[in-house]
């Protein structure tokens, strides 16, 4: 059978690898992967886009979900979970939160639109610091942490929040601190079977294999931290 | 990027990815081109009053970002949309397939096709269409034989402006077909995905060679294409 | 062919507005720019609606606001041929021919075409290219195009004026052969008398969207005199030529004429200026012109200091145009007898 | 969506955005419309050969995907790039700055500008300019005398494309200039960060019906100024 | 003005190649389409680059390949006329007359404006609309543009082939009055011969790319005979009108002829078709014809059934053309007296 599977985009390449690992248990299941933004994913299956399992970047958008009752809601789980770090030329001089202020510009994800700039947001108001730099002008936002991370690589910013998992796609930027984890509400990916998925046994057959401890390996391998 | 470029190799999944960016482009393209035609003629030689309501309406998809357009679309061929509604009925799936992707492309790429023609036609001298029309030739017979021969040089400029923008599109698609690998992963997806892998800079800068070859390739067509209209 | 219509058509400052009944197979419309020829000329071939009225073509009614018929301009069998020829810059020469033929019944391909295109001398032209033909090619092409479209009747919208003069008189022998042939009534749209004479028997005068008057197409010419600088031209219509020294000898009715120029086929137009005429009461001696004629005058018609005689010679009529001063000096009155001489090389050859 | 049309109201954030969009696609159309005339003049006239590959390159920012165009802007004109490098000795700085969103909205909207100017130089006729050099006047003179006024029609209608386009403008811009709200923010960034909230949906649309509106104000605008050149 | 010209210029399948000097003020430049008549007012005027050679005005050098000079079109002061007048069509008919003007110094401008316009009959189009001109106001209005630009010659490329006869013989006094009143020499490009004639008084004659002869433009006509159809037509200067009963009388060097035309001023040029020119041997008794003129034969040349009979009036001259029969009859040889009849309505005012 086919299994559709709506997978945020900071989530493609862990959930590539571990279709590759599935599918060597069970060549006869085919999974279709859909990578988008959780928020696009999340209105493709609203309006009613072939889906049957939802993995989200941001909980925000499964909640939505489950509201409009598109979502199994006993089958939401935590996928994975992330840590916040915060990225930079070796060059700048930031060791911990309360360097930040002395940086020119931080890049960060939008807060409203981009989960990794909400958490940035928390971890910097937690720190008092965040109106002032958005005041000041030292707050450069992103469209997803993608573009933020760019930002710090090419050094058009002296650093920027991301994910763990992305700081490891930099080329120059290194991870100058991590964020401590009491600044900031956990990092965390939910994952759900959706109403549409109604009897396809393929289907809880992987979500059952990615929520279990075979794809353990392959998280930490990628930066992810285990539910 | 710049230093990166000495191998520029395809995965299978990019050879699939350019495929279906043809395949979108093209039949995008072609499918709509009867639409511009007409909708270029209506603009050209319609005398109903209200004409640039109508023209503000085809460049709507110009004007509204692309992701806005496809949710909009997304909104219209979803399942609960009224066009998706009635095409469910029929067994035609749009969203997630390849029929969206085209009908995403179509809808971003029109306005610029229908610009181009109506200029075309707005050249064609109505002394032909009368001449044909006293010929015994009635109104589509002149259409197809005057008309659209005579305003052949812009129709293939449209297309290939059309051709050129759906390589790009990359917003409307992702929402309304979906970014599948394989099914419904273009070009511009694919390199939208590849933001995401380490080293993937490398392998999108190559698609990304790829789409400027076929958009050159067509160039060079439709200026051959051109040339000979002009002389014949 | 019987054509009755009635038609009104109001543009912002010009309203067309006319009725008449035709049946004669040459007609002309005759009128100066902007008094609305081509607007009859697109009513009735159905390019442009009338506000009202009717069109009727034999027992065909092609249009009537009251009953609400208006065919299309494919259904109504008219023929048009423009003032340029509007060929299809996109077909070859031979296209643009069988476009109107290709689209008639086979059973009403009346026309052959090969012997339209010798009748039109364009069977060479074929293989051309439709941007390397000259003004007169372009217009044969166009009305052979026209003609192979197999039309009840044909309009021509000053098919010649936008030819030169050689160009234009090269093409009026081929018109005639083929209204002759073929015999499809047309009507004949243009400002120029001339043309007028040679093309229609009868004739609408239009003006400010109004017809004038109509009249046969040699009244025109006598009635328009006055305007002043014109002199009239007899067109005069010979038999074949035969040789003679190194001349050539027409027959006009019962007499001879002496030409400078040969002619070929059986059939000829000539112009014969009417001051090319040179009257004399008694017969001159040697003189060099080839051709004097024993003449009795039929009419004198006079305008300032000009006065066009009358002549008769044998069965056939001639003007000849003199200053007053010679009626009185020739005693020349209605009845009298005078010579005509008219030089050899006076006349020229229309085709 | 349809639902909640009722009540639409902008947040002075969005007030800001719209400025800003009018702002980019002014400018940006602006700034644009010298290079747009002289690349439409050059291949209109242009008599060197290769002018297939310049206008290849000028039809770039349309076949790539705009977020691509945005990153290539960004190694260009960021604090490494060669240009970014050179303007920062000026004192420029592109990146996030209006002045960012200004020059990737004339990027991606160029080639649809510079085709339709294209289009209109081509219908000027050689002989007017020959008869002004005769005349007296010297290549510039000519120019601005001569082949400006009789393809102010052509201009006019890219100036207006290219705004329109500048309006949806998103990709690009967002990469360049960031999503900076009163500083970079446009109603397309506007738009995607309503869009990316659960609920936001009501506010998207209302910033759409602005684009809306601007745009056909826009096209009435140039619909009235080509009649105009139609006329005189 | 002295233009001396050495040019070369190729393209696909055409070569120019013509060197020549000039000094008359009304050069003719004669040949047939294709012959590069274009091409070397193109040349003159900058409008395109000649592969080698040199120009030379006066003592300004506009072109030499060797030096690598090259003078730009505006900076060459050689106005051009075309063969469609270009008016340019977003400017009203005032700005396109001062296009050339404005773009002069002051102390350049030597022209008055009012006294151009009104030689040239144009004072009432000047608030006009460029679209609503006919074709020969519209080639006064591009002349008028042309010489409000001063320039220091002026090349007219075939100025008159796009009018019809009417237009074309309206327009030629206001071209040459324009030339005598402000002494602007001109190079005329045309392949007409009777324009020629009327315009220009040395010929270069041109084919395919190659300079064949340079003459007087009389001289043209007269060698050209033999084509066939084309009678010779005798161009009489006349004085002013008398008016004599209800005809008028112009002087014509000793002699006086009567024409039924009017004509004001005191310069007026007549058209005589050599075939209207009737010879007698004796004076011939009562005739319509108002003139008899007493005439020594000079010359007879002939060709084919024609001759053409050179005649010596006074002082003045005139060609009759008559068929070679005459000749024998009337006993024509040179030294001969014959006395030529014209008719008074024979002349044609050209202008
Ligand atoms: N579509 C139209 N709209 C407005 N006015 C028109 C239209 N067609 C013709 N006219 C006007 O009608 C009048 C008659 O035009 P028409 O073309 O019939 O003249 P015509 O006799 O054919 O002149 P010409 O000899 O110059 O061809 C003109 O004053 C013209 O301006
Ligand atoms: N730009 C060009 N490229 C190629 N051939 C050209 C060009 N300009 C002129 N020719 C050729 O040069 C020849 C002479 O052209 P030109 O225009 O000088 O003739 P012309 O004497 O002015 O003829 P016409 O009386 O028809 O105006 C023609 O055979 C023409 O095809
Ligand atoms: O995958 Mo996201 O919605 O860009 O954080
Ligand atoms: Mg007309
Ligand atoms: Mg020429």
């Amino acid at each position: 059978g086919q299994v559709r599977v709506s997978v945020a985009k900071s989530m493609s390449n862990l959930c590539n690898n571990l279709i590759v690992q599935f599918q060597e248990q069970y060549p006869d299941v085919k999974i279709v992967p859909n990578f988008g933004s959780s928020g696009a994913l999340a209105k493709q299956i609203e309006q009613g886009a072939p889906a049957d399992i939802y993995v989200s970047a941001n909980p925000k958008w499964m909640t939505h979900l489950i509201e409009k009752g598109k979502i199994e809601s006993d089958t939401k789980k935590i996928f994975a979970h992330n840590a916040l770090v915060f990225v930079g030329k070796s060059s700048t001089d930031a060791q911990s939160m309360s360097d930040l202020q002395k940086l020119t510009r931080v890049a960060l994800g939008s807060p409203n639109s981009v989960p990794a700039g909400q958490y940035a947001k928390q971890a910097m108001d937690k720190e008092g610091i965040y109106d002032e730099m958005l005041k000041n002008g030292q707050l450069i936002m992103a469209k997803d942490v993608r573009q933020a991370l760019i930002y710090a690589d090419r050094g058009e910013t002296d650093g920027a929040f991301v994910y763990k998992t992305d700081a490891m796609l930099a080329i120059n930027a290194k991870i100058l601190f991590e964020v401590p984890l009491e600044f900031y509400s956990r990092v965390t990916y939910p994952v759900a079977m959706t109403k549409d998925s109604d009897g396809n046994a393929d289907a809880k057959l992987f979500y059952d294999y990615i929520v279990s401890e075979a794809a353990h390996s392959e998280m930490i391998r990628l930066g992810f931290t285990l539910p | 990027m710049v230093n990166e470029i000495t191998m520029l190799t395809l995965s299978p999944q990019d050879i699939s990815a350019v495929g279906l960016s043809l395949k979108v482009a093209c039949s995008a393209t072609l499918i709509s081109t009867p639409f511009g035609i007409a909708c270029g003629y209506f603009l050209a030689f319609g005398k109903i009053r209200g004409k640039a309501v109508v023209e503000g309406l085809i460049s709507l998809p110009l004007v509204l970002p692309p992701v806005v357009v496809g949710y909009l679309l997304l909104l219209s061929f979803g399942s609960n949309g009224l066009i998706g509604k009635f095409l469910n009925l029929l067994g035609i799936q749009v969203v997630f397939s390849l029929t969206g992707a085209v009908i995403a492309s179509a809808v971003v790429g029109f306005p610029l096709m229908v610009r181009s023609i109506r200029i075309g036609m707005e050249a064609v001298d109505q002394s032909y269409i009368s001449v044909s029309r006293t010929l015994g030739a009635g109104w589509w017979d002149s259409f197809f034989t005057i008309v659209l021969p005579l305003s052949g040089r812009a129709i293939f400029a449209g297309m290939s402006l059309m051709f050129a923008r759906n390589l790009g599109e990359f917003g409307a698609t992702v929402i309304l077909a979906g970014n599948i690998p394989g099914v419904t992963q273009t070009i511009p997806l694919a390199i939208y995905e590849y933001t995401s892998v380490p080293g993937g800079d490398r392998m999108a800068l190559t698609l990304c060679l790829v789409s400027i070859s076929l958009s050159f390739a067509i160039l060079l067509i439709s200026e051959a294409i051109n040339r000979k209209f002009r002389r014949g | 062919m019987q054509l009755d219509v009635e038609l009104k058509k109001s543009f912002k400052d010009f309203t067309l507005d006319v009725a008449f009944s035709l049946s004669s197979p040459r007609t002309g419309i005759f009128g100066p720019s902007g008094s609305g020829k081509s607007t009859i000329m697109n009513l009735l071939s159905g390019l442009e609606l009338p506000d009202s009225g009717f069109i009727r073509l034999g027992d065909t009614v092609l249009f009537d606001a009251k009953r609400k018929i208006n065919l299309k301009p494919n259904q109504r069998n008219i023929g048009v041929v423009f003032q340029h020829a509007h060929l299809f810059p996109h077909m070859s020469v031979k296209k643009n021919l069988f476009y109107g033929y290709k689209r008639i019944k086979l059973e009403n391909r009346q026309i052959d075409p090969e012997g339209l295109f010798k009748v039109l001398g364009i069977t060479q032209l074929l293989s051309r290219d439709v941007s390397t033909l000259s003004g007169g090619e372009r217009q044969r092409i166009a009305l052979a195009r026209t003609v192979l479209s197999n039309p009840r009747l044909i309009l021509m919208d000053e098919p010649l004026s936008a030819l030169d003069e050689g160009h234009k008189f090269q093409i009026i022998p081929y018109l005639k052969n083929v209204f002759n042939n073929y015999g499809i009534p047309m009507i004949f749209i243009s400002h120029s008398v001339l043309e007028m004479r040679m093309m229609t028997d009868e004739v609408f005068v239009i003006q400010k969207g109004r017809i004038q008057r109509h009249s046969a197409a040699e009244e025109l010419v006598r009635k328009s005199w006055g305007s002043g600088l014109e002199s009239y031209v007899n067109l005069i219509n010979l038999g074949g030529a035969t040789p003679c020294k190194d001349l050539f000898r027409y027959k006009w009715g019962h007499i001879n004429f002496i030409l400078t120029e040969p002619a070929e086929g059986e059939e000829n137009l000539f112009e014969l200026d009417s001051r090319d005429i040179l009257l004399f009461k008694r017969h001159p001696e040697a003189t060099s012109a080839r051709n004097l004629l024993q003449c009795t005058v039929t009419d004198i018609y006079s305008s300032g200091n000009r006065v066009r005689v009358g002549l008769a010679c044998g069965n056939e009529h001639l003007i000849a145009q003199i200053v007053s001063e010679s009626v009185r000096e020739l005693g020349i009155e209605e009845g009298a007898m005078v010579v005509a001489a008219i030089k050899a090389s006076a006349f020229k050859k229309i085709f």
